[in-house]
C-alpha cells in the first residue's frame, strides 16, 4: 500500500524529536537539572506518531504519565516542553506541572495525567463536549495496559458507548505496568477484548511500526465518528525503565535487547528508504531534529525558575 | 425576605436554578443518575427532562468515577456541566476526577484551562437511609485547594448560590441537605444570584455568636428565638460558602460578641467547625473572646439506623441550648 | 433432571419467608412502623433461593442494598432481621444497620451494601482469605445489572482472576438499574459477556427458576473451587419499585404484569407439584412460613429501640 | 536513645515492622501494586517476596479500589492485609472501600465483625512528583470515624507504631512521609512497639509549644535548636497518631507555655492542625494562652513542579521561626 510521503515524513520527524527530546532530558537529568523523576516513551514512539498524525484539527487527546510523546506527536512546542521538564516559567505549564502534566489546550492536549486512568473519563467528557457543539472533532485517550485494569477504564468506556461518544480509547500495551508483566496483571492476552464487554470494537495493532499504527488509527478515527467508541491497542515495548528509580529487576536483558531490535524509529527509517525516501533526507530530518531539540533546550534555560512569591498564584480562575 | 414573597421548596430552588442557567446559556447541562425520567432520587430534576431533552439532562450509567470524569473533560472543553452524586456517600468513589483532577488542572496547566463545573451532593442524615447514606463531608472538599465548597441553607440560597456556582468557572462543590428538600421559603420571582464567598447574618444578636450552616441554620434559629424571650440576644451566622470562606463576617461577629459557637451535622474531628475555631483562634477577635470557642457537631460515629440513634448522632437544639448556656457561664 | 426433595423444600421454604419477610415490612412501613427507605425483592427470590441452598458450611456471601433475600437464603435468623428493620436492639446489627446492612458474620453473611458495587472487591478478598486459610470455601458475591457498571466490578472480577481466587460472581438482572434500563445503562444484551475480559468464563441463567439457578450455582461452585472466578448472571424482574419512592414511571404496568405472570414463588410451587409434591404439603409450608414471621414481627417488637446513651458504642473494636 | 543503638532508614523500619509481624504471625500479609520484585516504589518491602513468598506479598493490578476492598474482606475473615498505596494521593480511587466499608463495618454491623488492617500510604512532597503524587490527605481520614490514623517523624515511631497498627483491630490509616524514606535514626534491635495515641514530647521547652508530626518534626526540632541558642526553649510535641489523639499532653503543653504553633505540610484549610487548635481554643487551656493560636501549614494550593515553588508552599524553617518570634511578641 503507497503511503502519503508527507505523512511518513511528518511521523518520522515527530518519531526523532520524541527520541531526541528524551535523550536530551535523560542527560540533563543524570546532570542535575531536572528534579523529581520522569517515565520515558523510548520505544513506544511509533504510536503516539501514527495516532496523532491521523488527527484533524478539531481532535483532541488526553495523555498519561509517560506523555512526552503524545504531547511532540500532537505538535506543542519544543521549547515549552523542554522548559516545563526544566520547571521554568517559559514551560507549557509555568513549570507548574513538570514532565507528568504537559498540556497544550490550544493543539488539543488536554493534559498529562499522574494518575493512572485518570484521564479516561475525561476523553469521554470531551468527546460529549465535542458532540454537544457539534465539532466534528473525536476525543482519543491514550493509556497503558497497566491503566486498563483500572475501574475507570471500564466506566469510562461503558460510559461512552451508552452516550455513543466519539472517543478513540488507545491502549499503548508495552507489557508492563511498571514492574508487573501483563501476564500477571490480566489473564487474557489480547487486550482488544475487552472492548465486547461494552459493545463496541476493539483491534490490536503492531504498536512499533508508525505506518501501521496511521492507518488503524484513520480507519478508527473514521469510525468512531460515525457510531461511538472504539479500543485499539498498540502492541509495543518500553524500553527505558519505568521510570527513573527502576533498576529492570523484573525483565531480562535478554528481552530488552530483542525489543530494541525492533526499534520503531530505525524501522520507520527502513520503511522509508525503501519508499523512495534518501538516506540524505533521513540524515537531513535527523540533524533538523537535534538542532531542534538543542535550541529547544538553549531557549528553555533561558527562562527564570518561577518567582516563588507567585506560588499562590493561578489556583482559581 | 417580604411577606409577600412566593414560598418554594429548597429542591424547587434548586430545579429553578439549574433550569434558568439551561435556558441562559446552551453549554449547561445536568448529568446524572436517575435525573432524566426519574427527576433525581429526591425529585430535584422533576420536570426538566421535558424541557430540555435527554441531550442535555444525561441519565448515566452506575458510575460515578466516571460521572465527575466525564464533567471534568466537558468543562475542560467549554462546556459548563452540572453533575448530580445522588448520595454525597458516593463521593467516595469520584474522589481522583474531583481533586486530583478537576481541582488541579488551572493550576497545574499553568492556567492554560478553567474547569467550571458543578457538582451537586445530597448531604446529610435524617431521612433514616443509615451509615452509607447520610454523610456531611464537605470539610475534606474545604481541604483541596482549586475547589470552592457551598453549603445553603434556604430555599433562597439554595437557589441564588447555585446560580453562581454555574457561573463560577472554577469546579464547585454544592452539597445540599437532604432533610431540607422539602421545607419552603421565600424566594423571589425575578433573576437573582448570591455571590459566592460572603456569610449572611440570619439573625442579629450580641450575647453570642452560632456560626452555623447547612440544616443547622434552621435549628439555631429556633433555639435563638428560645433564648430571645430569656433576654439573651444570639446572633446566627451563616457562612453559607465554606471556601471561600468570609473569615471578616465571620470574625467581625466574634468580636462583638466574645462569645462563639460553632455547629455543624457534620462529626466533630477535623470537621469545618475546627477550621472557623482555629481561624478565630488565630484572628483579633482571640483577644476579644470572653469564653472558649465552643463547637456541637455531630459525635464521632458512623449515622446509625435506628431514629433514636440517628438523632442522638447529629447536634441537637437541646445540646446547642446547653452549649450557648456553658458560654454564657 | 431429577431433584432431591430437600432441595426443593428448602428452596420452596427460603422463597415463601422472602416473599413474606418482605409483604411484612411494607405493610410495617405502611404503618410507620418503619423508618427510611427500603429495597423489595419481591420477583428475584429464585435468585437467593437458587444460589444459597447450592452453598457449603464455609462458603460465604456478600450482599447488596436489596439483600433480605440474601439473608434469609443464608439462614440469618427472621427475628434478627426483622428486629433490624425495625432499628430495635434485637436486630442482626442492633439496629445500627437497618435494611440495607444486614450482616450475619456467623451463618457466612459478610453483609449487605449501600453503595452499589461496594461489596464486589470485599467478596475478593474473603476469598483471598479463604485460599490463604485453606478453608475450601467460596466467596459469592451479589450484586445487580446496574452495579456491573461500576469500576468496581472491573477490578474485582480481574483481580480475582489473576490471583486465582474462589469467587462466584452473581448477577441479579433484574434489566434495571433505579429508572434506568439495561437497555441503555450498557450495550450489551448479555452481561456474562463481561467475563470474558477477565478470561474466565460467564454464563446466563433464567432467573426465575430456581431449580435452574440452583443447578447452575452448584456447578459454578465446583468450578469456582477449582479454577478460580465465574460469573453467573440470572435474569429476573424487580415487581417491587426500586424503593419506597418509586413512582415506577420510567416502565409500563404491562411489562410488570408480564413478570407478575412469572412469579418464581409460584413457579416453584408448579414444579413441585408436578415433582411429587402435594397441596396439602405446600399449604403447609406457606403456613408455617407466615408463622414464622409473624413470630419473629412479635419477638422483635419485644426488643426495645437502642438506648440513645450507647450511641457513641462500639465504633472501634 | 541512646548513642550505641543502630541507626537505620525510616523505610527499614517499616520494612522491619512489617517482616517481623508477619514472621508473628501467619494472618499478616501485605499486598499493593509493586510490592513484590520491585520492593515497592520506594523500596520499602524489599527482600520481602524472598523471605514471605508471592503468596504473602502480593503484586496486585493497578486497581486502588479493589486493592483496598480486597484488604477489607479479607480482614473480616481473619486475616490482617497490609495494604500499599504507592503514592498516598492514589486513596482517592479507593475511598469508598476505606470510608464506607472498612470504617463503618464495625459499627454498622453492630459489632459482629472487626476489619484489622493497615493502609500504608506514602504522603507529602518534597521529591519533584508535582501535584498528584504530593499530598498530605491525613486530615480526611481524621473526619472519619472508625479509622485510626498514624503519622510517623522518625525511623523509631514508625517501627513502633507500625507495629500497633498491625496489631490493632481497628482499620489504620498509616501516612509514610516519603522523604523520610532514606533518613536514618536509632531503633532497638529488640522487638518493641509503641501504643496508638500517645504523643511523644520529641524536645521539652517552657516558652512555648509546637505541635508538629511527620517530616515537620525533624524540621521543628531543627528550629528549636536555633532559638536554644538564642535562650528562647521551644518545646515541640508530636502527637504521632492524629486518631486517637493524646489532647492530654498536647492540652498539657499549651498550658504550661501558653503560646502555640502548629505545622503541618498539608494545606491549611480544613487541615488537621485546625482541629488541635479548636480543640486547644475549646479546652481548659484556652484561659492559659499567653497569645493567639498560630498555624504554619502548606499553601493553599496544589504542590507545584518547579523546585523553588514546591518549597514556597510547605512550611520553611524560615516560615516557622518568623511564627515563633510573634508568638513570643
Ligand atoms: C492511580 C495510580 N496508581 C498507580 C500509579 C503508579 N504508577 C505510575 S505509572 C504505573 C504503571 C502504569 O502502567 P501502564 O498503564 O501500563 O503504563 P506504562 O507506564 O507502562 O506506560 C504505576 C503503577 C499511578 N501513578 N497512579
Ligand atoms: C455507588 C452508588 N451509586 C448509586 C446508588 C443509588 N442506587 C441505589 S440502588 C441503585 C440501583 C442499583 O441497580 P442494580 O445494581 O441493578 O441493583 P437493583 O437495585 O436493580 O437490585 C442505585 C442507583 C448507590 N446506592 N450507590
Ligand atoms: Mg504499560
Ligand atoms: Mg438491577
Amino acid at each position: 500500500m503507497s503511503f502519503d510521503n508527507d505523512i511518513l515524513k511528518s511521523m518520522y520527524v515527530k518519531m526523532l524529536l520524541m527520541r531526541k527530546f528524551e535523550e536530551k532530558v535523560a542527560q540533563l537529568f543524570s546532570e542535575g537539572m531536572i528534579h523529581g523523576t520522569m517515565h520515558l516513551y523510548v520505544g513506544e514512539e511509533a504510536v503516539a506518531a501514527g495516532v496523532c498524525t491521523a488527527l484533524g484539527d478539531h481532535d483532541v487527546i488526553t495523555s498519561t504519565h509517560r506523555g512526552h510523546g503524545h504531547s511532540i506527536a500532537k505538535g506543542a512546542g519544543l521549547t515549552g516542553l523542554m522548559a516545563e521538564m526544566l520547571g521554568r516559567e517559559a514551560g507549557c505549564c509555568k513549570g507548574r506541572g513538570g514532565s507528568m502534566h504537559f498540556a497544550d489546550f490550544a493543539g488539543g492536549n488536554l493534559g498529562g495525567n499522574g494518575i493512572v486512568g485518570g484521564s479516561q473519563s475525561i476523553a469521554v467528557g470531551a468527546a460529549l463536549a465535542a458532540k454537544m457543539k457539534k465539532t466534528g472533532g473525536i476525543a482519543v485517550c491514550f493509556f497503558g495496559d497497566g491503566a486498563a485494569n483500572e475501574g475507570s477504564f471500564h466506566e469510562a468506556a461503558n460510559m461512552a458507548s451508552v452516550l455513543k461518544l466519539p472517543v478513540l480509547f488507545v491502549c499503548e500495551n508495552n507489557l508492563y505496568g511498571m514492574s508487573m508483566p501483563l501476564s500477571r496483571s490480566m489473564n487474557i492476552s489480547d487486550i482488544a477484548v475487552r472492548a465486547s464487554a461494552y459493545g463496541f470494537p476493539g483491534r490490536t495493532v503492531d504498536g512499533n511500526d508508525a505506518t501501521a499504527v496511521y492507518r488503524a488509527a484513520e480507519d478508527a478515527r473514521d469510525y468512531v465518528k460515525q457510531n461511538g467508541p472504539m479500543l485499539l491497542v498498540c502492541n509495543t515495548y518500553r524500553i527505558s525503565g519505568h521510570s527513573k528509580s527502576d533498576t529492570n529487576v523484573y525483565r531480562t536483558q535478554r528481552e530488552i535487547d530483542a525489543w530494541q531490535a525492533k526499534d520503531p524509529v530505525l524501522r520507520m527509517a527502513a520503511f522509508m528508504l525503501k519508499n523512495g525516501f534518501s538516506q540524505a533526507a533521513l540524515d537531513e530530518a535527523d540533524e533538523t531534529a537535534a538542532r531542534d531539540i538543542e535550541s529547544a533546550v538553549a531557549a528553555a534555560l533561558q527562562s527564570p525558575y518561577p518567582d516563588a512569591r507567585t506560588v499562590l498564584d493561578g489556583v482559581y480562575a | 425576605m417580604g411577606a409577600l414573597m412566593r414560598q418554594i421548596t429548597y429542591a424547587n430552588a434548586i430545579n429553578e436554578a439549574m433550569s434558568e442557567e439551561m435556558r441562559r446559556d446552551g453549554n449547561v447541562f445536568l448529568m446524572g443518575e436517575d435525573v432524566g425520567v426519574y427527576g433525581g432520587a429526591f425529585g430535584v430534576s422533576a420536570g426538566m427532562l421535558d424541557e430540555f431533552g435527554a441531550e442535555r439532562v444525561i441519565d448515566t450509567p452506575i458510575s460515578e468515577a466516571a460521572i465527575a470524569g466525564t464533567a471534568v473533560g466537558a468543562a475542560l472543553c467549554g462546556m459548563r456541566p452540572i453533575a448530580e452524586m445522588m448520595f454525597s456517600d458516593f463521593v467516595t468513589i469520584a474522589m481522583d476526577q474531583i481533586v486530583n483532577q478537576a481541582a488541579k488542572m488551572r493550576y497545574m496547566f499553568g492556567g492554560q484551562v478553567s474547569v467550571p463545573m458543578v457538582l451537586r451532593l445530597a448531604g446529610g442524615s435524617g431521612t433514616g437511609a443509615a451509615a452509607q447514606h447520610s454523610q456531611s463531608l464537605e470539610a475534606w472538599f474545604c481541604h483541596v485547594p482549586g475547589l470552592k465548597v457551598v453549603v445553603p441553607s434556604t430555599p433562597c440560597d439554595a437557589k441564588g448560590l447555585l446560580v453562581s456556582a454555574i457561573r463560577d468557572d472554577n469546579p464547585v462543590i454544592f452539597v445540599e441537605q437532604k432533610v431540607l428538600y422539602k421545607e419552603t421559603g421565600g424566594v423571589p420571582e425575578e433573576e437573582y444570584s448570591i455571590p459566592l464567598g460572603k456569610a449572611d447574618i440570619k439573625r442579629r444578636g450580641s450575647d453570642v455568636t452560632l456560626v452555623a450552616y447547612g440544616r443547622m441554620v434552621p435549628l439555631c434559629l429556633r433555639v435563638a428565638e428560645d433564648f430571645a424571650t430569656q433576654g439573651v440576644s444570639v446572633e446566627v451566622v451563616d457562612p453559607r460558602t465554606l471556601v471561600p470562606l468570609d473569615t471578616e463576617t465571620l470574625t467581625a461577629s466574634a468580636k462583638k460578641t466574645g462569645r462563639v459557637l460553632i455547629v455543624h451535622e457534620a462529626c466533630r474531628t477535623a470537621g469545618f467547625g475546627a477550621e472557623i475555631a482555629a481561624l478565630i483562634a488565630g484572628s483579633a477577635a482571640f483577644s476579644r473572646l470572653k469564653a472558649p470557642i465552643m463547637r456541637v457537631c455531630g459525635l464521632d460515629v458512623p449515622i446509625p439506623f435506628s431514629p433514636g440513634l440517628e438523632r442522638a448522632a447529629v447536634p441537637t437544639p437541646e445540646r446547642v441550648a446547653e452549649a450557648i448556656r456553658v458560654l454564657l457561664k
